[in-house]
Parts: C-alpha cells; structure tokens; sequence
C-alpha cells in the first residue's frame, strides 16, 4: 500500500466516496459533496458565460458592431420580471429565444431524422433480415397514430409496433451497461491505485 | 397590448421563419440575418445565466436566513463565490481555477456519473419481469445484448454474441427508426405552433 | 447558381408539404370538424400523481431535463404549464428543477404565468423554481438531492434527456416516488421503460395541449401530423418495392 | 413474508454491494477469466512473434485522453512482447497527449533492462499529420531534431541505426481514429505502401469493423479492437493487466445483472405456480 500524497487525488476520492455514499441513503457526507459540486460547476459556467460574453458580444461591439446592442438591450430585459408593473416586458427576449430555438428544430428534423430514415428504409427487400427492419419500421409508427383509432383487423398493427420498439429497448439498455460499468471501473482504480495505492 | 401579446409573436415567427428560410435557400441577406438572429439568441442565454445566478444566490441565502446552522448552503455558496470571483479575477488558466476544474468538478462529475453502473442494475432487476408480453421482449433482448458483449456471457451461453449481433444490427433498427421519424414529426409540428404564436404560454404569454 | 441550397430541396418540399398540411387542418379544426385523441396513459396518469401528492401533504417535483430550447423541452414546457395550474388549484406544493439558463429564464416565466391562472399568483414561490447547474452532473446531483430531501411524492421528467436519465429515475424511486417520464431520445426512453411508472413515448408528448385543455387548433394539428405518418408509411412502402424492383429513382429524387 | 417473496424484492443496497465487489476485486487482483483468443488477436501475435529478436519496431501514439482506456492496455501488453524480443522500440505521436501515454507505456521496458536512447526511445508529439509521417519516413532525425525528454536525437544510439522507414521491422499505430491525428489509413500509405514496413494496429472498439479491410487485403498483419483484444492479448504475453480487469470487471458485473433478473423471474413464476397450488 503506498497512499498518494497528491492533495487533488485526495479530493477526488473523498468526492467520490461521498457520491457513492448516496447508494446506501442520503446522508450529510452525500450532501456536502453535492452542494461544493453544484456550487462550483454553477460557478464555472457563470465565468464561461461571461468570457463568452466578452469575446462574442463585448468586443465586437466595441469595436464597431453597433447592432449587437440590440440582444444585449433584450438580454437586460430579462430580467423585467422582478419588476412587476413591466414584467411583460421579459417576453420579449424569450419570443426571440423560442422562435430562433423553434427554427433549429424544425429545420434539423426534416434534414437527419425524417429524409434519411424514410431512404434508409427503402431497401431491397430480398432478405429476411431486410424484412424485419423494414416491417419494423412501418409498425412502430403506426403505433404513433393519435387521432385515428385502427380498429378490426388492423388494430394488430400499433400492439405489434409496441413490440417492435420493446425489442429496440431491451438491446439499447443491455448494449449500455458496458459503458456504464466502465466509467465505474475507471473511478474505482482512481480509488484502489492512484489514491490507495493497492 | 401590442408589447404584451402583438410583438412577442411577432418576434418570435419572424425569427423562427428566417432561420428555417435560411436553411433551404441560398440568399446571403437572409443567411447573414439568420447568422445575426442565433448569435443574439446565444447573447441573451449568457443574460438567463444570469438569472440563473440570483436563483442560486437567493435560495441558498433564504435557506441561511431560515436556519443559520445550515452548512450545505453555506458551503454551495462559499464554492459558488470563490469559483466565480477566481475565474473571473484571475483567469480561466489560474492554477487555481483549473485546480477547482480538474480537481472538484471534473472527479465529482465521473463519479456521478459511474452511479449508472449501480442504477442500471437495479433498474433492470425490478423492471425485467416477465410479466406480460412486453416486459418479456425487454427482458429477452435486455439480457441477450448484456451477455453477448462480454466474454464470459459468450462462453456460458454461446448462442448470445452472434445473437447480440443479429439483434443490434436487424431488430433494434425497426423501433429506433419508428420513435425517430414519429419524434421528428412532432418536432415539426411544436415548431410550427411556436412560430405562429398558438403557443405563447411557452414563454409566459397570455 | 440556383437559390435553392444543394442537396435540401427535396428536404424543403417535404418541409412545405409537411407545414402547409398542418396549417390546413389547424384551420379546419377551428372550423368545426371534430378530431379525438386517444387516451395516453401517462398523461392521465399526471392528475393521479398530483391527487396523490395533495393526499399525502407532500410535494411533486417536475424537471423539463438537461436540454436548451430545443422541441423537446418545448413539450415538457407544455406540460409543466398544466401541472402547474393543477398544483396551484390543490394547493400542492410544486418544485421544478432545470439545468439550461435559457430554459430556465422560459420555465419560470411558464410557472409564474400558470399560478396566475389558476387564480393564486400569491401561491408562487422563485424558490421553487430551480436553476441548478448547467453541468449534466451537476444537475443530476441537485435532483437527487431535492428527490430525496423535499420527500417528493410525484416526480414528472418530461423534456429533452441525456445519460442522466436513469440517474433521475431511479432516484426518484428509491424515494418510493410515482414517477412519469417522456422523452423523444430513442437512446435513453429504455431507462425511463424500466425505472418509472408510465412513460410517454417520443411523440406523443408532443399531444400535451391537446390531451389537456382539448384545444382544437392542437387537435387539428395532430391529425395532419397522423396524415403525414399514413404518408411516410406509404412512401416507405412504395419506395421498398421499386428498389426491390430495380427502380431507384424515387430514392434518387430523395437525395436532391 | 418466504422466501419467494424476499427473492422479487431484494434490497437495491444488497445489489450495490455485490456489484461494487464484482468491480473492485478485479480491479485489486486480476481474475483472468473467460476470455477466449480470438483469430484477430491470436494472428496479430503470431506475427509479433515471427519477428526475428532483436529488430525494431515504430509504434505510433495517436489517441487522445479519453481512448486510452482501450488503447493503454493494448500498447502495454504488446510492449511486453516486444521487450519479450529484445526488438527495441520507437515511438512517436499525433496528439500531444500521445506522448505522455508513450512514456507511461514504454516504462514496461525497464523491465526488460532496455536502456532509453540505446533500445528505445520516445520522440514525441509530431503535427501535420501524414506529411510530417511521411518526412520522418525518409529522415526520422529531421523531423524530430530532439526527443520528448529534450535530448539530441542525432546524439543517441538508437538513432543512429535507423536512417529511414525501411530501417524498421515492424510498424504499429495505436488509432482513435483519422480526426486530428495520424489515421489508419495514412499508416497503411507510408509504412506498408512507401517502405514494406508490416504493420499492425490496435484501434478502439468501435474502429474495428471499418479497418478488417486492411487485414483482407494483407496490408495489415493483425488488429487488436478494443478493452476486450487487450485481455486476450494479456493472456497471450502471460501479463495479466488493465485489459483483463478491464473485461473480468465487464464479466462479473454483466453476469450479476443477469443473475438478479434470473432471479426475480424465477421467484415470480415460483410463486406464482405456489398461489395457484394452493386455490
């Protein structure tokens, strides 16, 4: 046994004693290690957030693009909400955040996930295999169907797609567990070699 | 009424429309627009960061005020504080922000994380009953992927790697495509209602 | 050189047609005709999970996930908004959890607006309304902790999550929670599957509005969003048969 | 409540448990269990072994922090061999984090009483990718006018036996893939194409089935994928190391999920078959 000396390996392993300690129940130890990762993480992404806002907003703007004033008047009025005779103000700002977000959505939904899963689906169908996929896919949409009730002898159709996407599940979660207990091995030689020195 | 309900709409169909305007059609005016209107977008998250940061500092201290004694608080908003005034004094290549980095987020982060190694076991313990027909396909598929990618499962139960196989490259495919077309579908169509103003409740409208 | 960008024009069409069906049949739904929804169990299950919170005196805890503004979160949003009137008309305490500033700045705005309708804008407390952090692991520490320290009795995760899904979900149990989830991330609703009570798969959380307040323009959407799926089914189908045929045209217009 | 029952409900706690000890008692003393050499693994080595004692050998670092969970291992296990061979050892690397693994792994040799400078050597990190690859091809010492630990190369032993390319044995590169460093496919073009040097390859799991080609077409002499070719390899060396705790950690902890399913099943149908007994 030869225990590291390194202050930082000793925070790392008391840390992480501290999250593992949560399996047992919540206790003091969980808590404290909680609230020091939280505060700090929430603190790193307020100081990222302020260089970002200094080289892509401050600076150009000082340095002539006067338009970027505009998202910077917005932004401020964010925070009209704790003013409640022009809280309404904060809409503004957030109408923009939404519509934008709502646009990058829209676009990259037709693009990747509608186009190129329906030609991935349309493949010869020579093979069982080919089949299956292709069955498959048109099953588990029909699961999808929300207004329209598939009755008589189609009614099978959604159960079947249930099936279909239970089948997908279960491989997704079984095909996880390996990165998972991997990213367990990595903390536990972290604890063992570099901290204990076993 | 035209700043409380006209604008807000406005603003936010006029955005969504160039951006998606943008994407299909090559006009240079329109694509320098929609440049203009994500960059605003990512100016104004860094001004929500900052409500985010009166949220923390006002919780904690109110739950400061209720108890004194209540060091968890305390010790979020001491980290909180000095994180801050460290990175931004300082620099984001102090040795002492990245000690903070590499030595309390980055370790704390992985062991979080590693907790999924625990939870999915006992996740599929309780929900891998064979209770009916549903849980038993989970159940089947579950464990045949869980042996297949292991050696050992190879050597107890051969038929599984090849299984294992089959079933990520030939059964998975079907479901996966049926939720991602479904979901894209619905992507749109949240979109298009945000964009002509039927969901102004999503950003506090009236 | 054409205005069109290369290789998304037939992307575009779809787009068109997609949006100009929608549109059609929101406007023929304002117009009287009659659309139903089927029931979807997680949503009927949410004013069970609020019922069993006021009977217990405990409070319910919902989170619109890891994600920025992105569809997703816009549905969880949606959600949240009835939720939110719901716990404000029993008086249930409501505790909502984020990570994203920007989706924060919107989900407490969302919050504030429902307790107003509800008749309780008194009722509204920003405590409750958490900013947690933007790291992925953060956040997933913080819920674990209001989990397990306000004794939840209801927990709703409905958004846009990541590899701490099941972190949540299987906190949440472990606190003997009723848990209702929905995502549209293929790879992480199996451990929403596993670890919650009702799940609300991929699109149809996209029904919220019209499954809650049956509102007939949302109603009207979702049924041109069946028809573009009766479309896809089709195309699917036609285009397997060609190729199989030999024919690849229709892939090849595809790819323009 | 019998113990039917007690078996659907066991305690979460008890599973951590038995999970925590199916991944720290590897980790503390490699089990070296279940794992079966496989053709792809069993070949690289064959070759490795075919070598004559005491040649040379080029390995190539390049993978980034984050990969080295399935390429450290490789390297190691394969860096026993070599020392095993008295083939002395040249590395170089893309990224510049290739460099420090470099000499993590290269630290095996000591063992093997190598001495740096005379048996092997760690030039470091090199950027531009297969340009650079290609200068170092024709003049090793041009490109690398001093070491990783800063000595002269022209001053060192080693180097002054290796003129080109051609003065080595064998290659072998350590790939995350083609982003940002040196790919596989840029390897294959300079040792295998521009100087007949046999190459082997050791890649991330998910690199491997795009890179069965080069094996295929016989410009690659053998490829190790992934945590689970590191074991195997281990085996093959008889030095058990972080590839096999890797995989009897991987092993032990699949099989105990499947246990505790099994078991659950099994008490519910159990039980189930009692109840219905009993009315």
């Amino acid at each position: 046994m030869n225990i590291s000396t390194n202050i930082g390996v000793w925070i790392g392993a008391i840390a992480a004693l501290g999250i593992y300690s949560v399996l047992i129940k919540d206790n003091p130890f969980y808590r404290l290690v909680e609230h020091i990762f939280v505060g700090a993480s929430a603190g790193i992404a307020i100081v990222t957030g302020v260089q970002t806002f200094k080289s892509q907003a401050w600076s150009p703007l000082t340095s002539g693009q006067w338009a970027l004033i505009f998202p910077m008047l917005l932004g401020v009025l964010l925070y009209a909400r704790y003013v409640p005779q022009y809280s309404y103000l904060n809409r503004l700002p957030l109408s923009l955040m939404m519509g934008a977000g709502a646009g990058v959505a829209m676009r990259g939904a037709v693009e990747s996930q509608i186009v190129g899963q329906l030609t991935a689906t349309m493949v010869k169908l020579t093979t069982l295999d080919a089949w299956i996929i292709f069955l498959g896919t048109l099953l588990s949409l029909s699961y999808f169907f929300l207004t329209y009730r598939l009755e008589g002898g189609a009614a099978w159709a959604p159960r079947l797609g249930r099936y279909f996407m239970m089948a997908a599940f279960g491989a997704a979660f079984g095909n996880t567990v390996m990165g998972r207990v991997s990213a367990a091995i990595g903390r536990f030689q972290f604890i063992f070699l570099e901290w204990l020195g076993l | 009424m035209f700043l409380r309900k006209t604008l807000p709409t406005l603003i936010a169909g006029v955005c969504g429309v160039v951006v998606v305007v943008a994407y299909f059609f090559a006009i240079p005016s329109v694509q320098t627009l929609a440049n203009h209107i994500l960059k605003w977008q990512s100016v104004i998250a860094v001004f929500a960061l900052g409500l985010g940061g009166v949220n923390i500092i006002r919780l904690h201290t109110k739950n400061l005020q209720r108890d004194p004694k209540n060091f968890y608080s305390l010790a979020l908003l001491v980290t909180f504080v000095i994180t801050i005034v460290v990175g931004l004094t300082m620099g984001q290549t102090s040795a002492a922000y990245t000690f903070i980095f590499d030595y309390i987020n980055v370790p704390t982060g992985s062991a979080i994380f590693s907790l999924l190694a625990f939870y999915i076991g006992t996740a599929a313990y309780r929900a891998f009953r064979a209770k009916n027909a549903e849980a038993a396909i989970l159940l089947i598929t579950g464990c045949i992927v869980m042996m297949g990618r292991v050696p050992i499962g190879a050597k107890i139960l051969p038929f599984t790697a090849p299984a294992t196989d089959w079933i990520m490259s030939v059964l998975n495919v079907g479901g996966q495509r049926g939720v991602m077309i479904a979901g894209a579908i619905g992507f749109i169509a949240v979109s298009l209602r945000i964009i002509v103003g039927l969901e102004r409740r999503a950003y506090g409208g009236e | 050189m054409s205005i069109f960008t290369q290789g998304r024009v037939f992307d575009l069409v779809t787009l068109v047609v997609v949006t100009g069906l929608m549109g059609l049949y929101m406007y023929l739904a304002r117009s009287g005709m009659r659309v139903k929804i089927r029931p979807i169990a997680g949503f009927a299950a949410i004013d069970e999970a609020i019922g069993r919170a006021a009977e217990m005196g405990k409070p319910v805890h919902f989170t619109p996930g890891f994600g920025g503004l992105v569809a997703a979160t816009f549905a969880g949003l949606e959600v949240l908004g009835y939720v939110a009137r719901l716990t404000a008309q029993y008086d249930v305490r409501l505790i909502v959890t984020v990570s994203q500033a920007e989706t924060f700045a919107v989900t407490e705005q969302v919050m504030r607006q429902a307790y107003l309708e509800a008749g309780k804008p008194e009722a509204f407390k920003p405590e409750d309304c958490r900013f947690i952090s933007t790291d992925q692991w953060a956040y997933a520490s913080g819920v674990i902790g209001v989990l397990n320290r306000e004794k939840v009795a209801s927990n709703i995760m409905i958004g846009q999550f990541a590899a701490e899904a099941l972190i949540l979900a299987e906190a949440g149990n472990t606190v003997g929670a009723i848990q209702i989830a929905g995502t549209t991330n293929a790879y992480q609703i199996p451990f929403f599957v596993v670890a919650c009570d009702y799940v609300i798969l991929g699109e149809e959380m996209f029904a919220a509005g019209a499954h809650f307040t049956n509102n007939v323009v949302h109603l009207g959407s979702l049924r041109a969003e069946d028809l573009v799926k009766a479309a896809c089914i089709a195309i699917m189908a036609i285009g397997a048969v060609l190729t199989t045929a030999g024919a690849d045209f229709l892939t090849t217009i595809m790819g323009k | 409540m019998n113990i039917l029952e007690k078996l659907q409900n066991i305690d979460k706690r008890v599973f951590y448990l038995l999970m925590a000890l199916a991944i720290a008692v590897p980790t503390i003393s490699p089990l070296g269990l279940g794992v079966d050499v496989t053709p792809a693994v069993q070949r690289a080595y064959d070759f490795v072994s075919s070598l004559p004692n005491g040649g040379r050998a080029v390995i190539g670092f390049d993978y980034e922090p984050g990969d080295e969970i399935d390429l450290n291992p490789q390297a190691k296990a394969i860096i026993h061999q070599l020392g095993s061979k008295n083939i002395k050892v040249v590395a170089i690397a893309s990224f510049p984090a290739g460099a420090m693994f470099a000499e993590q792994c290269l630290a095996i040799l000591e063992e093997y009483g190598y001495e740096y400078g005379k048996d092997y050597v760690n030039l470091g990190h090199y950027a531009g990718g297969e340009a650079t690859l290609a200068a170092f091809a024709s003049n090793p010492t041009a490109v690398f006018a001093k070491d990783w630990r800063g000595y002269d190369t022209t001053s060192l032993p080693i180097m002054q036996e290796i003129k080109s390319m051609s003065d080595f044995t064998m290659a072998m590169t350590l790939n995350d893939g083609p982003t940002g460093g040196t790919g596989t496919h840029e390897w294959v073009r300079q040792a295998v194409m521009a100087h007949n040097v046999p190459l082997i390859m050791g890649v991330t799991g998910v690199l491997a089935a795009s890179n069965e080609t080069y094996v295929q077409s016989g410009q690659c002499k053998g490829i190790l994928a992934g945590l689970r070719a590191a074991a195997e390899y281990e085996k093959l060396v008889d030095k058990l190391g972080e590839g096999t705790v890797g995989m009897d950690a991987q092993s032990m902890a699949h099989l105990l999920i499947v246990i505790f399913v099994v078991l659950g099943n099994a008490a519910m149908f159990l039980s189930k078959r009692a109840k219905g007994g009993a009315a």
